[in-house]
């Protein structure tokens, strides 16, 4: 079958100016960093980020950027789509800049949006964000007397995600808290890059040592380290 | 200050029962794990993915895959799980959790809530604070009575919502209220003070339950 | 903190004549047989069913019915809500006969919609059932050009669910294609009872050997046996 | 009979691609597998829970864990991977299968496509039939050009529909037909058949390709 294994700059050979792209990740943990190193060496622009923040700067983790963070500050974000970015100051200045956009959602309807992306569903009711500023522009529905608002699918051109262990079909999985939006984000992307700190060959482990169907995954790169702390 | 803090933890940690699953908010909420008596174990959940928070984690013997909803290192209880950010909102907003603790800007006499956003401030984003307060069986607010002496207990909230009408009660330096059928309750007073000196620094109309209790510091 | 494990007929002493209960499995792999044979045991009437299919018989099977067949077999359900009826002909007779209804919907519709109810959704938009029978008295919503049915939460009162493996606070894992509708049914109904094979003690296991959080679970019953085939 | 079934399997193998993933149909579809070129490799969806299923169980060798979705025993390939019934529908609708192959009572010159149900017959239920068809990048249709004489290949399917134009090709012994923008196209004639013998048994309208091609057993 299709060899899957490349390096990272293989990987994202595909991404382009101006792409959707969604990166896994909460604060930097659970995020693919050889692949968004790769991605700021490649060095494309105008890229709509999807992602849960704006990650870490290095003033903060005391060493590095971490997660999404190495893209904004590489300047190759001009729209992200989160829940939070508070901890990124560049988003927030940026805005004030007039150089970048951002567009918020709850954790939770940022979560299903991209599930239902992924599931093949037109969208789905929530009742969070009801009577917000979420709620404006948004077709809100009652059903037995309590209302919900229509969040629409979230999908993109490229997902980048991170496993723990993965085989080379692209089963996968993740440990602990590094697992947030990995698994959604693998099912709504038209390809999806997958980083990995162990690639097992198939059929070396049982079925259920995976969390994630490989059918997911078009590309595996090795080599993802652990956060040096 | 300290004192107010711990007071009002305090007393927010009596609403828990053994057993209960609660996501505390970052700041005061996150002290309420410390005044639970020694036979209430409950699971703290945590929106970034893990039922079974412990504490913070010791320096040197921090676990690079585990951090809290504020990015900071924890530790996890021998019960915990972990899952996907999908499945963490699922357990919110499905009703799975017993109660929220959490701190508020703003709170208004129809139980509304205004706790993310400051016009012409920078904004930081909901995170998952509009799926807690929608979803948490219990919301509960923790917060001191006033900001500076100005009321944040209104008529009607001016900052945006973060969720309309979702209070369940709000627990402050000053007294314990309850939001109830018949509207916004005072049910505790905190013996230093009187309920005229709490209408005094609270914008909202609220009754005086018949059997207005002290609100104990223990 | 609250002691879950007890007896299968502790457990289901709760279910009383009307209610609704879900119940895993497809064609009776991965349904927790201990606890429907308690039910039967118990002997509740008039139950609204929600499950994939009617289970298996005991024709069919060569030895003893299985899954949600030993219900059904004893007059037990009024109502089923299943994807497939047709490898139990007791639904269709029942139904023939007038003393049993049945209510079908689309395999990943079932799923959708348990899930919604689990999840706190107010419902969601699926392209799967537009233009056939299954779209008769429900909403329709066109999002981009396409139309979606829009699907409702199905919750219950009790869910009975099937695991490999739980510890005591109900962290559980299922193996191989015994998974079907455990884990969306677990977050679906009021009260959840799950049967196990193996139980282990709290922290006996690394948190990642579960695959579903036990906050979801109400009861822990222990002894499920593997099927003899 | 065995023969047609070959015939109708080995031409729907065609159009696979090695690396594809793939729901087969019990009956005739599942035979599609046994006539893979050696060079193609495919992931066969089983919508009870997982990718990568294997073949039938030898007697005594069966894995109480592992049932396709017709509930007999089969086995797996070592790339597999088992999931909920939630995962495996997002899979098929979520557009994650490049093909899957289905039998069928009726198709019209619409594409609709009817396999579910019969009137006045019992009921068996659509099971994941709907959502296969709907959410698959290529419906394949194989099944025999008729029922007993009588054509399957309709103007309007009479039967409940199972979904709308969902159908991209349908494979019989006599031909290949193709959903194409300009309609209903008759893309590959087996040698045994003239185009006259497949209208005759055809009541939907149909267009003849101008490049007509044989329908090649092999």
């Amino acid at each position: 079958m299709k060899n899957k294994i490349v390096t990272a700059a293989e990987a994202v050979a595909g991404i382009k100016d101006g792409d959707t792209i969604m990166v896994s990740g909460f604060l930097g943990t659970g995020s693919p960093e050889i692949l968004l190193d790769a991605l700021v060496e490649k060095g494309v622009k105008h890229l709509t980020l999807i992602a849960n923040d704006g990650g870490l700067r290095a003033e903060f983790t005391g060493t590095t950027d971490k997660g999404v963070a190495k893209l904004i500050t590489a300047g190759m974000v001009d729209h992200i789509i989160a829940s939070h970015i508070g901890m990124n100051p560049d988003i927030g200045n940026g805005a004030l800049a007039g150089t970048m956009k951002y567009t918020l959602y709850p954790q939770g309807t940022l979560a299903e949006k991209i599930r239902a992306a992924g599931a093949g569903l037109g969208g789905v009711l929530t009742p969070t964000g009801v009577g917000t500023i979420v709620a404006e522009g948004k077709e809100t529905l009652t059903i037995e007397g309590k209302e919900y608002l229509l969040e629409l699918p979230l999908h993109a051109d490229f997902a980048l995600c991170r496993a723990d262990y993965c085989d080379t079909f692209g089963n996968f999985a993740m440990l602990k808290a590094t697992k947030n939006f990995n698994h959604v984000m693998a099912m709504a992307a038209d390809t999806v890059l997958l980083a990995s700190e162990q690639v097992f060959e198939i059929g070396e482990k049982d079925p259920d040592f995976y969390q994630v169907a490989g059918v997911y995954i078009d590309y595996i790169v090795k080599g993802e380290q652990p956060w040096q702390i | 200050m300290a004192d107010i803090k711990a007071r009002i933890a305090a007393r927010a940690a009596k609403e828990f029962k053994d057993g209960f699953v609660a996501n505390l908010g970052i700041g005061l909420p996150t002290l309420v794990a410390n005044y639970l008596p020694e036979d209430v174990h409950i699971v703290i959940h945590s929106e970034n993915g893990f039922t079974g928070l412990g504490s913070v984690a010791n320096k040197g013997e921090e676990d690079y895959r585990v951090i809290n909803a504020g990015g900071g290192w924890v530790t996890y209880m021998p019960f915990a799980n972990f899952f996907g950010s999908e499945e963490s909102f699922s357990i919110i907003r499905g009703g799975h959790l017993d109660a929220t603790v959490l701190g508020a800007m703003q709170v208004d006499e129809e139980g509304n809530l205004a706790n993310w956003i400051v016009p012409g401030k920078m904004v930081a984003g909901m995170g998952g604070a509009m799926d807690l307060v929608v979803g948490a069986k219990k919301v509960i607010i923790a917060m001191q009575h006033t900001q500076k002496g100005a009321p944040k207990i209104l008529k009607t909230c001016t900052l945006p919502l973060t969720a309309q009408k979702c209070v369940d009660m709000i627990i402050t330096e000053m007294c314990v209220m309850e939001f109830k059928p018949e509207g916004l309750t005072l049910t505790e007073l905190h013996p230093d003070f009187t309920v005229e000196e709490v209408k005094a620094v609270t914008e909202a109309d609220f009754i005086v339950a018949d059997d207005l209790k002290a609100m104990e510091e223990d």
